[in-house]
């Protein structure tokens, strides 16, 4: 059984295909990377899945459920939680709040209860901030649980993104480049974390990156793509000697 | 869990029972405090007007303290700053002749900001001041509130420019200088049906004042109940520029004439507009009409238009003459607006009445002033006792005409022609 | 425990409003307590639009209208049913507050619905659009009293009863602050903040953004209805003149300058706002009559203002010294301003043209208005409290710190 | 008035005038649109609504009445002491009234708006209400407004009505115009005849009134007649100077989108507009474009005051600006705000539906329109009519 499974997504922009017939799938448990060069399409492809974008043709399914075309909100509710390539973070709000909003999905109060200063949503609101810092804690964030999100330094930031996405419980997370800009070290540590995302909690992990040798260390299995289309797939070693995928990289760099 | 969620409903049923009770509690008092000023219950008979009961302010020492609440900001200033002026001449001239020997009497000025909420609050600290009596507001709406005030006070009100019906029917302490809408109406009604020979005349109505709104219904009435017909009625709001569209609409109508109640700065325009859009007819309309711009405004269409007014500068009667006089020396030029000669009248009644009392309190003085019979005001020989606050005296029918000659004089209408 | 905390507090609230109103009817003139009534009614307005503006990131600038339509609720009520129903006095009133929140709800579920495609100033203008369609649809809504009387369009109408309690109204005031400090806490007001900080990550964390705003609108718009309920019913008269658009602005200049999405800031900034104006009504020379400033006062002032601002704001941006320095800075710009005002006028005066022209400070009033909300927004741009709360922990932090520091002084 | 009576006012559509109320509905929007450019200059470049800008629009409408003035067109001069006005006598209160927008605009972009470029937008926008309400406030204190003054009809030469036939109407309708216009002219006459030996005009003996009613009577059926005439052909009333403002928007449109597409300060705006630290880093002197912006937009509204002022003829108070300030906005937001050509299409439509809104017989509901309109439109294109809603890029 698959966790996700493209049909042939595809979305157009006026005359510009930005994903064409995009197809794979992605098993429980896996950690799958989803290279290509810039512009090949691979964020679309995150927002495509998280219902940013709504799909101009082909399926989109999340443990066998049509996912194409439901609202964003909803879709994270079913288990798919993402990072930005550009960090998003509720800048003037603090580490642990961020983390508590994407928490709030599991509170049991409602807006009634919240308006009147009820009792339960209190303990409610107590419990996710609890929860929230256990997440920080596991991204090793504790320390800055009450700076404000834009004062924090990048890596951090970065890695307050990942904990911000994972508050939300997701059985998939799709991280957009979370290596972007890191040194070697930090980018050895931020393997490690997204390792243990699996082993100790147990998702199931869609990441982008630029890095190959990141990729290539850390991911199982690996999907490439090129304007917009899937030009290879399967385990690093034989992404990496597909003369398409080469082509493609050389070309580019050329 | 169930017993956590309840213990706080059962809170926030308190504390709405709590709101209740206290409410209650206040609310006996306010009871208390309006219950035997008579409430709203004498409305229903529309002659007998509610008498205050509250005392009203007393003099402290020599000073009286008359106060004014006028617009001397916001955007009916022009009006309320020819008031003000009026009322100070007023009270210079009695002082001149004498005044009140062994007191002085003071104007304490609150600014009405030309809206309802502000003109109430002026006239609310006034009257904690101590003012013996208030005159004011330039306009209805604004008088209302004034006079709402006055009235839990137990304080004098005499209104300057508030022509609308209601303003007087709030409480025996009101009173007015101006003649009401529907004596205006009825006047140009009576005129334009029996002077004019209309008989298809189109209202032009402007929205947002109450004025305009309460002129055209009273037109509206008298016309039709001498025979003649309303063939239209459109609207626009103060301020706007253009009115091409209604008059466009009002043309494919056929009258005979227009009525137009609302203030100068659009009827010029309007009329300018009307005659370019090719509308050959008479032109009608109230005292708001009375600035000597809207003969600038108006241009040549506004030649041999007629409005009802409170005065006249040609008017040869002494106190116009000396009221113009006193008006260049003190201000300079004419009046821009009929709100100079109203306040000056609105003071002079007060001062009058001032000059008759037998002790210096609000009481005494609204009694005093409405006692007053055949005053010689500016705007003509008014009487206030017996009316119902609403002084009973002329109204003008004034002729536009081009510029050295301005408005003309062409009728003085008294409350007996039209069989009042 | 905390439920213990909650029920003091609100029989605390209760009790504080009680006892409000008991000094106010006795200690006030009937006109200083209608000022605390309407005080109390811009502390609702600004709370509430704090909520949208302020907290949940909406920018609306059309607040005015669901405070009229709060009001003509109660209004076009008592026209037709007051009276003819057993409900009277107070209890009445008690019902009309839950109707015209009910009806502002209402329509703020209407104006919220397309913030959930606009954003920034598109929404802003389409809610001040909304704002002057309710009060030009009110303006050409006329009625015939049972009297035969006109009312209601641009000639107003009365509201039946005349209920004004201080109490009442500060007790509503309080319970909008309540909740929307309730709100704050919780992990809902969170989600609104998310809104306001970035909207599709917000949307990413699963918030159900459509919801979260439509929720804050229909909140927001129904307490400035029951304010408005609450307006109709202390005033007893209602006109639309009495909700032009710059009503809403003013409640937007409140929460701005309070600091936007400050619940503190908003109930300083509308007292301030509220009462300014109203002291310099009353301001008077010493041997008690009006006021004047001569052209030559007013050029010293504005010079000396101007001076000033650029002084402080220097302080505030660029000047990189300590606290006490900085608090140094501006108690000798405030000194700075005194003197350079009044010499500068006093060598004005020299000139007759500027000598001679006065002006009643009544006058200037507006302008005095309109001036400080500048020289406010130059000095402080985020508002006068930014984005801090009062709050008791905030305070015993503060005395403990005073206390250490007489400890070790 | 019974309730709802100006509604049931609401006779049958008189589909004879449509075309008379499309024009003074494009005219009318041609104002709108005139103020709107200078709304959406600013905001295009700035991202700042500049509340203030109606009260800029106000200085220039006192600036160009003043200037009349100097020219000798006051108001108390009797019409025949009056001088000639020509074409020079309005360009030069133009150029006063652009100058002195311009110098007013730059005034506050430099100490009230720069100073608070780098804080959060909504507290710019409270500065600008601050300084639209001092302008206001200031300006009631200094400006002439008693009574609130008009520009004299005078300083316009152009005032003369063109009329223009769209479809002509039969024979013997204008026949019967002349045959009335003949009759009314006879009735006219021995009514004036009569009224030589009457002592007063207002009190007539009862055959002065016979003469007077037939008098009135023959010229209630001219009128008749010359409706069916008017209603048979569809004659189109335009004033000139109306005319004048709207070509004046259009050109001005075609000239500033001229000026933003090709000259180097245009490609420099557009730049600044996109992104102001990246514009300055490319070596854009950031303040200078945005003075010119200034220059630029408050000029405009110099120069639709000087027109409105002088072709509308409506009262100048401090006041002047807040109902055209507000209407131009709703215009700009409406064809796409920042979007020059955007800005008269909104105008031209909102103008136009309000029109056809008093058309209905709906007369009183005419300011809400506008709003309507604007809020509908919004709703399916919410970046406005040609402007651009760019979709986030996430």
């Amino acid at each position: 059984m698959s966790l996700l499974r493209l049909e042939k997504a595809t979305i157009r922009f006026g005359g510009l295909v930005a994903v064409n017939e995009v197809s794979f799938e992605i098993a429980p448990g896996e950690l799958f990377g989803l290279i290509g060069p810039n512009g090949a399409g691979k964020t679309t492809c995150f927002n495509l899945i998280t219902g940013m974008y709504r799909p101009t043709g082909g399926r989109i399914l999340f443990k066998d459920r049509d996912i194409s075309g439901l609202p964003v909100a909803q879709i994270v509710r079913l288990g798919i939680s993402r990072t930005f390539q550009n960090i998003r973070l509720f800048g003037s709000l603090t580490a642990l709040d961020n983390v508590v909003v994407a928490a709030h999905l599991h509170r049991r109060a409602n807006l009634i209860d919240a308006l009147l200063g009820d009792p339960r949503s209190q303990a409610d609101t107590e419990r996710l901030r609890g929860e929230a810092m256990r997440y920080l804690s596991a991204l090793d964030l504790q320390d800055v649980a009450s700076a404000r999100a834009s004062d924090l330094p990048y890596g951090k930031q970065r890695r307050l993104e990942i904990a911000r996405a994972l508050a939300t419980q997701p059985d998939l997370l799709l991280l957009d480049e979370p290596a972007a800009g890191m040194n070697p070290a930090e980018k050895e540590d931020l393997a490690g974390v997204v390792r243990r995302l699996r082993s100790e909690f147990g998702k199931t992990i869609l990441l982008i990156e630029h890095d190959m040798r990141f990729v290539m260390g850390l991911c199982e299995r690996i999907v490439v793509l090129d304007h917009g289309e899937k030009i290879s797939e399967g385990p690093p070693d034989h992404v990496r000697n597909d003369p398409k995928v080469i082509e493609a990289y050389l070309g580019e760099a050329v | 869990m169930h017993v956590r969620r309840t213990i706080p409903a059962a809170v926030w049923a308190a504390l709405i029972a709590g709101v209740l009770a206290t409410g209650c509690s206040g609310s006996g008092d306010a009871q208390k405090q309006e219950q035997p000023s008579g409430g709203e219950a004498p409305k229903t008979s529309a002659n007998v007007r509610p008498q205050p009961t509250a005392e009203g302010n007393k003099a402290e020492g020599d000073t009286l303290k008359i106060g004014i609440v006028v617009p001397i900001n916001g955007d009916q200033k022009p009006w309320g700053d020819d008031a003000l002026n009026g009322a100070q001449i007023a009270l210079e001239d009695f002082n001149k002749q004498g005044g009140i020997p062994g007191k002085k009497v003071e104007l304490v000025i609150g600014d009405s900001g030309s809206n309802t909420e502000q003109a109430k609050s002026a006239a609310e600290k006034l009257i904690s001041d101590g003012v013996l009596g208030i005159i004011g507001d330039v306009t209805s709406s604004n008088t209302i509130q004034i006079a709402k005030s006055a009235f839990e006070k137990g304080v004098p009100v005499v209104s300057i420019g508030a022509t609308n019906d209601d303003v007087t029917k709030q409480g025996a302490n009101v009173f007015r200088v101006c003649y009401v809408d529907s004596f205006q109406g009825e006047v140009m009604a009576e005129f334009a049906y029996k002077d004019l020979g209309l008989r298809n005349v189109a209202l032009l109505t402007d929205r947002k004042q109450a004025y305009s709104v309460g002129l055209s219904n009273n037109f509206r009435k008298h016309f039709e109940q001498l025979g003649g017909k309303i063939v239209g009625e459109e609207f626009y709001e103060t301020k706007q520029t253009t009115f091409t569209g209604q008059l466009t609409n009002l043309k494919a109508k056929n009258p005979d004439g227009l009525f137009l109640s609302g203030y100068f700065p659009e009827v010029g325009p309007i009329v300018k507009s009307a005659k370019a859009a090719g509308l050959n007819v008479k032109f009608l309309g109230g005292d708001g009409w009375d600035s000597k711009e809207i003969l600038n405004s108006g241009g040549e269409a506004i030649v041999g238009g007629f409005f009802c007014n409170h005065y006249n500068n040609k008017d040869t009667r002494p106190q116009v003459q000396h009221f113009l006089k006193r008006w260049k020396e003190k201000v300079g030029g004419e009046p821009g607006t009929t709100m100079a000669a109203l306040g000056y009248d609105a003071m002079a009644v007060i001062l009058d009445a001032l000059k008759r009392c037998k002790s210096y309190d609000s009481k005494s003085l609204t009694a005093a002033i409405e006692e007053t019979e055949n005053f010689p005001g500016v705007t003509g020989d008014l009487t206030l006792k017996g009316q119902n606050g609403n002084p009973r005296k002329r109204a003008l029918v004034v002729e536009v005409r081009p510029l050295p000659e301005g408005f003309v004089m062409r009728k003085a209408i008294e409350p007996k022609d039209l069989g009042q | 425990m905390a439920l213990r905390v909650r029920i003091a507090s609100i029989l605390a609230g209760m009790a504080g409003c009680w006892l409000l109103d008991v000094l106010c009817r006795g200690m006030l003139r009937e006109s200083e307590q209608r000022l605390v009534v309407l005080a109390g009614l811009y502390v609702t307005l600004a709370v509430s639009l704090n909520l949208i503006n302020g907290i949940a990131g909406q920018f609306s600038i059309g607040h005015a209208a669901f405070y009229q339509i709060g009001a003509y609720t109660a209004g076009y009520l008592a026209f037709f049913y007051y009276g003819k129903l057993p409900l009277q006095g107070v209890p009445w009133l008690i019902a009309m507050l839950f109707l015209g929140m009910g009806t502002a709800a209402l329509a703020g579920l209407v104006v919220g619905l397309p913030s959930l495609r606009l954003r920034g100033d598109y929404l802003a203008i389409v809610t001040l659009g909304f704002g002057e369609i309710i009060r030009i649809v009110v303006q050409a809504i006329d009625l015939t009293a049972p009297t035969g009387e006109q009312v209601g369009g641009a000639l107003g109408m009365n509201v039946e009863p005349r209920i004004r309690i201080v109490g009442l109204v500060w007790l509503f005031a309080l319970t909008c602050i309540a909740v929307t400090r309730n709100l704050c806490k919780s992990s809902h007001g969170l989600a609104l903040l998310s809104i306001r900080e970035d909207e599709i990550a917000s949307a990413a964390m699963g918030v159900q953004v459509p919801k979260m705003k439509v929720a804050a609108f229909m909140i927001g718009s129904a307490f400035a209805g029951g304010a408005g309920v609450l307006l109709a019913h202390s005033e007893s008269f209602i006109s639309p003149s009495m909700f032009p658009m710059d009503l809403s602005f003013i409640v937007l200049t409140m929460v701005v300058l309070g600091g936007s999405g400050s619940i503190t800031g908003a109930v300083i900034a509308a007292l301030t706002l509220f009462y300014v104006p109203e002291y310099l009504r009353g301001l008077k020379a010493p041997d008690g009559t009006a006021l004047t400033a001569t052209g030559a006062n007013l050029v010293g002032w504005i010079v000396a203002v101007v001076a000033a601002v650029v002084v402080v704001r220097w302080l505030a941006f660029r000047f990189r010294g300590t606290a006490r320095q900085r608090a140094m800075g501006y108690l000798a710009t405030a000194v700075g301003l005194l003197v350079v005002g009044r010499a500068l006028g006093w060598i004005l005066s020299s000139v007759p043209a500027l000598q001679q022209a006065e002006y009643e400070v009544q006058k200037l009033r507006m302008v005095i208005f309109a001036g400080s909300l500048i020289v406010i927004m130059l000095v402080r741009p985020e508002g006068v409290l930014g984005r801090h709360e009062f709050s008791w922990d905030w305070l015993a932090r503060v005395l403990r710190r005073q206390r250490a520091r007489e400890a070790a002084g | 008035m019974v309730p709802g009576a100006g509604l049931s006012l609401a006779a049958a559509l008189d589909f004879g005038t449509l075309p008379s109320q499309v024009v003074n509905g494009v005219l009318n929007g041609a104002i709108y649109a005139l103020i709107a450019l200078g709304y959406t200059m600013v905001y295009g470049v700035l991202r700042l609504i500049n509340f203030a800008h109606g009260e800029v629009y106000m200085l220039g409408a006192y600036t160009a009445l003043f200037v009349s003035w100097a020219y000798g067109f006051r108001p108390d001069v009797p019409p025949d002491q009056l001088p000639e006005s020509s074409l020079a006598t309005l360009l030069v209160m133009m150029l006063a009234s652009m100058a002195v927008c311009a110098t007013v605009g730059v005034l506050i972009e430099r100490f009230a708006y720069r100073p608070m470029r780098n804080q959060a937008r909504i507290s710019s926008l409270i500065t600008a209400i601050g300084v639209s309400l001092l302008l206001q406030y200031g300006g009631g204190l200094f400006l002439p407004q008693n009574p609130p003054p008009t520009m004299n009809e005078r300083v316009n030469p152009y005032r003369q009505t063109l009329e223009l036939t769209l479809v002509g109407a039969p024979q013997q309708l204008s026949e019967a115009v002349e045959a009335a216009r003949r009759e009314f002219q006879a009735a006219e006459r021995t009514f004036e005849e009569r009224l030589k030996s009457e002592k007063d005009q207002f009190n007539l003996s009862p055959e002065g009134q016979r003469l007077r009613d037939a008098k009135f009577e023959a010229e209630r059926r001219l009128r008749d007649a010359e409706s069916k005439l008017n209603s048979a052909q569809v004659t189109v009333r335009v004033g000139a100077g109306r005319l004048a403002i709207l070509v004046a928007s259009l050109l001005l449109m075609f000239l500033l989108r001229q000026l933003v597409l090709f000259t180097p300060t245009g490609r420099a705006m557009r730049a600044v507009s996109q992104d102001f630290d990246s514009a300055a880093l490319m070596g854009v002197n950031v303040d200078r474009i945005v003075t010119i912006t200034f220059v630029i937009g408050s000029a405009l509204a110099g120069a639709g005051a000087m027109m409105t002022a002088t072709f509308l003829g409506t009262s100048i108070t401090p006041y002047y600006g807040v109902l055209p300030g507000v209407k131009a906005f709703v215009a700009a937001v409406l064809g796409g705000i920042g979007n020059i050509p955007g800005a008269v299409l909104g105008g031209l439509l909102m103008g136009v539906a309000e029109t056809l809104v008093i058309w209905a017989g709906y007369s009183q509901f005419a300011d809400a329109v506008a709003f309507v309109v604007l809020i509908v439109v919004l709703l399916f294109r919410p970046g406005g009519l040609l402007g651009s809603s760019a979709v986030e890029k996430v």
